[in-house]
């Protein structure tokens, strides 16, 4: 646990010093004219909001991932005792993993990793 | 460690390791320039830079969300401090070794893609959305390669703890024994740090990406942030893969610069020599070419180690 | 923190995530009440392997499954909402009942 | 500051944050910050899990949801009107059933909780939690992560076969019934009608 | 004056540049002076730098982009050619002879010693749409997307390739984007990160109610050999610079801004003996397979070489044509055109670079020979004929087909890699004015 509390105390201390630039004197914002706060557009005027419903074309990768992420998960652990367990161990995340690699197989065959 | 002490010491390794690598930035982007300066102004430019920042004011956009705004460097600040703080700077000194130290790391560089998304999204304004954007796709395409390879490494050390990993390569460091895990690392890390040719998300051609509307402090905050995710990511490179504090003649601690400074000059290097990569392109290598790649770095290195 | 205070936590969680998954209209906030009342089951049962089964490893096992079931529901979950908004333009539940009919 | 005291206040404020954000998520306008609330709520579970020694679980749960909960905010800023929250709006229905539901469900859970007897039987082992779970998954548990696999598998190839355009079995739009609800032309389209008819009870909240 | 003041006042002064008339060359040679730095975004900058004269059509956007410089901020002036006098009204304007980087350092130190006020906003504070208490919640919207909520509505569908229908973000970009040639305008319709449609708004450059009436133009030298007799070494050596100050630009559009102030350095400072850098440089960059997938495939134009309006856009698509092969002088070296096939971004970029090193080479072989005028020459752009249009304003037109269905990085590519000049392509036709 003593790790931990270090670790916690690091997190906080780099966050709110970097956060803390936003109480320097030149953060605090000062009455902004309209003009001051339009987007830039190299001169150009917006004529609408950016927030919108935006178009992510890597959306197939992005499903891929979520699948592909929990590998870690089991592999984590499998690394710790990889060496005791010897070659079951390595023969079982073998087959694991190349279950999941035919996923990103099939994903390459339909094109998904090819944003739409 | 107590808390006090493991601050100052992160703090400090944090600091030192940003101001090195933009004075390494400097002197790379003048010597490729041909522009000749006198070494005592590019050692002092990044902090004539930052005071500039400081003085300048910060601005904002028309309906941001300013909680989230300011929260994104925070964040990215918060997170290299905690990867920072898992790795053991000599022998037996971690500011916190958990026993789980990579997947701190990992956590932490999980984290990371939040805040630079947020720092894209909040300004509601089209070029930083559209960097923010960029980024997640990066983002999700250099994840796994990060993680197999720190997993590849943590095989031989029977141990997810950075110290038992470094302790692992008393005889011959991971980049020997295991050569497919530094490149892809870096490749990996390039993009955590949007540094270099995976610089998309603040990219030249966005005006700037998700730091296009940002200005004086909250510049600052961002620049300061993301120097220390690849400080954070040198730093665990150095590590895991160049034998940490093992070394002749000099002292565990002065290794552990001496190859996070190499790291990060390695990376300044390539980031002045190759051109920004197209996203899209960079996606189907990752998933078609460095997965794969990573995963026989897993299993060849957890061959090796049987 | 005892066990009841942490399963207590746990069904603050759970019970969030009923309210949410019933009330909402849309698919994506539906599936953050699912993911919260996961969120509440796997506290729960990492509080039960901790305090009450001796650190049996299946508890852990255990949560590394309701991580999974996580990441399917999700992954199917988006496919699904892409799919149906590729056909009807909406992503609301309410509104496919009125399509129905 | 004794170290189990020192436990107890960490405990205290993480779930209590947990619980907090997990209720902001449906209190909130920005689909971004829903997501991103979400994710503080895991966060918080995850801080209560490394207090209770299960490191790998606590962190790996930090690791696994950021990625999710980013991915979960780009898909509802794609597919929701308005993902900013920038016209408030209430998206709810039977919301008083609804919340009779969660308390029912909440209040019945914890009185389970706090009724049962549970056996006391804390932790003891100092052995390496994630080592023990190394262990379960290669022996006793081997078909459970061997399915995890084949069910990941099938996760990917149905979700991609769902959502992809250009699948094996012609356009995902060939056939498509009802016209779409509403005007696709610029600029954006007039209030719903279709919301109008719903209950609106006092989400907001200015 | 505390420490930071003094750090701060002996930084490189971030300059945002506002290329006006006539202004074009003089910004090619920013990245060299010293202590100056340009920056890509004015939230950036310190110092709004307008190089060259502003056209009526300019002066809206260089005040909407002044007033996005956070303060401390000052307007610099560098005036070049023509001045018809719209600057004059501009309140707190500093004029400082063009190329003068001390001076407009001063102005810099002054601003953040604090011995000079920094500029007040000049655009009326007055907000794009009414909104304030107004709607529901006081924001000034309506119903779930209506309405103008914080003064501006929100974006609307439209149908897309994929089939999903999502936002499109009605944009309006430039004249003042820095990765765009200085006056391009461009409206886009951006869905996500891909450009759906494109077309080129109104030039700015043309704005003067009595035509254009444009500063030196960067291929004015070749413009001038239409009619007086010309050095074929001094033409192939503006050649070959106008080559390399478009790498330049290109690269910094690239992310390799170091390389681009090494390329401006050389465009600026070019000779014939130059000859053995120039070859190097190109080697490492035909070489380079970064350079190479970033351009790849990107910007192909669509119709035939032969359609393709003549210049290096064509011969990099396999079009032969060059003024040059008619040329006496240059048959009499022997001049063969360069030509690359493929007429996409990297083709252009290797056509480029295969003429700046023939030019090169040509330039040290010409000894004294001399081009006599006639009625064709070819600019770096494109064949100069006289009374025919110029080569920008074809290659404008080939814009909104390049970009239509491209992402934004691969635009941005695709523009540059046209070599636009906004400025020429107001000009009706070649010579008009220096005739």
């Amino acid at each position: 646990m003593a790790p931990f509390a270090a670790a916690l105390a690091v997190v906080l201390a780099t966050g709110v010093a970097v956060l803390a630039t936003r109480w320097l004197p030149t953060a605090v914002p000062s009455e902004l004219t309209a003009p001051e706060r339009v987007p830039f557009l190299g001169g150009g005027l917006p004529e609408v909001h950016a927030w919108s419903r935006y178009h992510v074309r890597y959306y197939a990768m992005a499903l891929l991932f979520l699948a592909f992420d929990m590998e870690m998960v089991f592999m984590y652990p499998w690394a710790v005792v990889f060496v005791e367990e010897g070659v079951l161990a390595l023969i079982e995340m073998l087959m694991f993993i190349v279950i999941l690699v035919l996923g990103i197989l099939y994903a390459w065959r339909e094109g998904a990793l090819r944003w739409a | 460690m107590n808390p006090v002490a493991a601050v100052g010491v992160v703090g400090g390794v944090l600091g030192a390791g940003a101001y090195a690598l933009a004075v390494l930035d400097g002197a790379a982007a003048r010597g490729v320039a041909g522009m000749p300066r006198r070494w005592a102004d590019v050692v002092v430019e990044p902090a004539r830079d930052a005071a500039l920042l400081a003085l300048t004011r910060r601005s904002t956009t028309e309906r941001p969300d300013a909680q989230a705004w300011a929260l994104a460097p925070g964040l990215l600040a918060a997170m290299a401090g905690a990867a920072v703080a898992s790795v053991p700077l000599a022998e037996g000194f971690a500011v916190a070794d958990v026993a789980d130290g990579i997947v701190l790391f990992g956590a932490a560089m999980a984290v990371v893609m939040v805040g630079v998304y947020l720092h894209g999204w909040s300004a509601n304004s089209p070029f930083p959305l559209v960097g923010g954007y960029r980024f997640i796709a990066l983002a999700l395409s250099y994840e796994m390669p990060l993680a197999l390879v720190l997993i590849a490494a943590a095989l031989p050390a029977e141990s997810l703890s950075v110290g038992a990993i470094v302790a692992s390569q008393a005889g011959s460091w991971n980049v020997v024994r295991q050569p497919l895990g530094l490149p892809l690392y870096l490749v990996a890390g390039m993009g955590l740090a949007f540094w270099g040719p995976l610089d998309g998300a603040d990219g030249a051609d966005l005006a700037g990406g998700t730091a296009a509307e940002v200005s004086g402090p909250a510049r600052l905050a961002w620049e300061l942030a993301r120097r220390f995710v690849l400080v954070a990511v040198a730093l665990m490179g150095a590590a895991v893969f160049l034998g940490g504090w093992h070394g002749p003649v000099l002292p565990g601690a002065v290794w552990m610069a001496l190859k996070t400074l190499a790291l990060l000059a390695l990376t300044v290097a390539i980031g002045h020599r190759v051109a920004r990569v197209r996203l899209e392109r960079f996606v189907v290598v990752a998933w078609a070419v460095l997965i794969p790649l990573a995963l026989v770095d897993v299993f060849v290195s957890g061959a090796l180690a049987l | 923190m005892t066990l009841q205070s942490l399963l207590v936590v746990s069904a603050a969680l759970f019970g969030i995530g009923v309210y949410g998954a019933l009330s909402q209209q849309t698919f994506v906030m539906i599936m953050m009440g699912l993911e919260l009342m996961l969120n509440g089951a796997m506290l729960a049962a990492v509080a039960l392997w901790a305090m009450s089964t001796a650190g049996a490893p299946k508890g852990q096992l255990l949560t590394v499954i309701v991580m999974t079931v996580m990441a399917v529901e999700a992954a199917l979950g988006f496919a699904l909402v892409i799919g149906i908004y590729r056909i009807r333009k909406a992503d609301m539940t309410e509104k496919l009942k009125r399509l129905r009919g | 500051m004794s170290r189990s005291l020192a436990v107890d206040v960490a405990f205290v404020l993480f779930a209590g944050g947990a619980v907090v954000a997990a209720w902001l998520v449906f209190r909130t306008d920005s689909m971004v910050r829903a997501a991103y609330w979400l994710l503080a709520s895991f966060l918080g579970v995850g801080a209560v899990m490394v207090l209770l020694h299960a490191r790998f679980l606590g962190l790996v749960l930090v690791l696994m949801m950021a990625g999710e909960m980013t991915i979960m905010a780009v898909f509802m800023v794609m597919f929701m009107m308005n993902p900013a929250g920038l016209n408030p709006m209430t998206m709810v229905h039977q919301h008083g059933s609804a919340k009779v539901a969660g308390l029912v469900s909440f209040a019945g859970l914890a009185l389970v909780g706090i009724v049962a007897e549970f056996p006391d039987r804390p932790r003891t082992s100092d052995a390496d939690p994630t080592a023990e779970l190394g262990v379960e998954l290669l022996g006793d548990s081997m078909l459970i992560f061997e399915t995890a696999g084949v069910t990941l598998l099938a996760t990917m190839i149905g979700s991609i076969a769902v959502a992809s355009k250009r699948g094996r079995f012609g356009d995902a739009e060939e056939g498509s019934g009802p016209p779409p609800l509403e005007p696709t032309a610029r600029p954006a389209p007039e209030p719903e009608p279709a919301m109008e008819d719903h209950d609106h009870e006092g989400m907001h909240h200015g | 004056m505390g420490v930071i003041r003094r750090l701060a006042t002996r930084a490189e002064a971030p300059v945002f540049p506002v290329v006006g008339a006539g202004g074009r060359l003089r910004a090619s040679e920013l990245a060299l002076l010293p202590g100056i730095r340009l920056v890509g975004t004015p939230r950036a900058a310190s110092v709004l730098l307008i190089i060259g004269d502003l056209t009526p059509a300019l002066v809206r956007p260089a005040l909407t982009v002044h007033d996005q410089l956070p303060s401390p901020r000052a307007t610099v002036w560098w005036p070049v050619g023509a001045d018809r006098g719209l600057l004059q009204a501009w309140p707190g304007l500093v004029t400082v002879e063009a190329g003068d980087a001390e001076g407009l350092r001063r102005i810099f130190a002054g601003l953040v010693e604090g011995r000079r006020a920094s500029d007040p906003p000049l655009l009326l504070d007055i907000e794009p749409a009414r909104w304030r208490g107004e709607g529901p919640y006081g924001q000034g919207g309506t119903g779930m997307t209506g309405g103008v909520p914080f003064g501006r509505p929100l974006p609307g569908r439209a149908p897309d390739p994929d089939g999903l229908e999502l936002d499109q973000l009605p944009l309006h970009i430039g004249p003042l984007f820095p990765p765009f040639p200085p006056g391009l305008v461009l409206d886009v319709a951006l869905q996500g990160d891909v450009v759906r449609q494109a077309s080129v708004g109104e030039n700015p450059f043309r704005s003067w109610p009595g035509g254009p009436d444009p500063g030196p133009l960067d291929t004015g030298a070749f413009v001038e050999a239409l009619t007086t007799p010309t050095g074929v070494a001094e033409l192939e050596l503006s050649r070959a610079r106008h080559h390399l100050r478009w790498l330049a630009d290109a690269l910094r559009v690239h992310g390799l801004s170091a390389l681009a102030t090494r390329v401006a350095r050389l465009a600026a400072t070019l000779a014939p003996t130059d000859g053995p850098e120039v070859e190097a440089l190109v080697r490492r960059l035909r070489r380079s397979r970064s350079l190479a997938s970033a351009t790849a495939g990107v910007g192909a134009v669509d119709r035939p070489a032969a359609d393709l309006p003549a210049g290096p856009v064509a011969r990099a698509a396999g079009a032969g044509d060059d003024a040059r092969t008619d040329d006496p002088a240059y048959r009499a070296l022997g001049f063969e055109p360069v030509v690359h096939h493929g007429g996409d971004a990297r083709a252009r970029m290797h056509q480029r670079l295969g003429e700046a090193v023939q030019s090169l080479e040509l330039a040290g072989r010409a000894g004294e020979a001399v081009r006599a005028p006639g009625p064709a020459l070819e600019g770096p752009r494109g064949p100069l004929r006289r009374g025919r249009p110029t080569p920008s304003s074809a290659l404008v037109a080939l814009v909104p087909t390049a970009l239509a269905g491209s992402e934004w990085g691969d635009a941005i590519t695709t523009v540059v890699s046209f070599d636009l000049d906004m400025e020429e392509a107001a000009l009706s036709e070649v010579a008009g004015v220096h005739s």
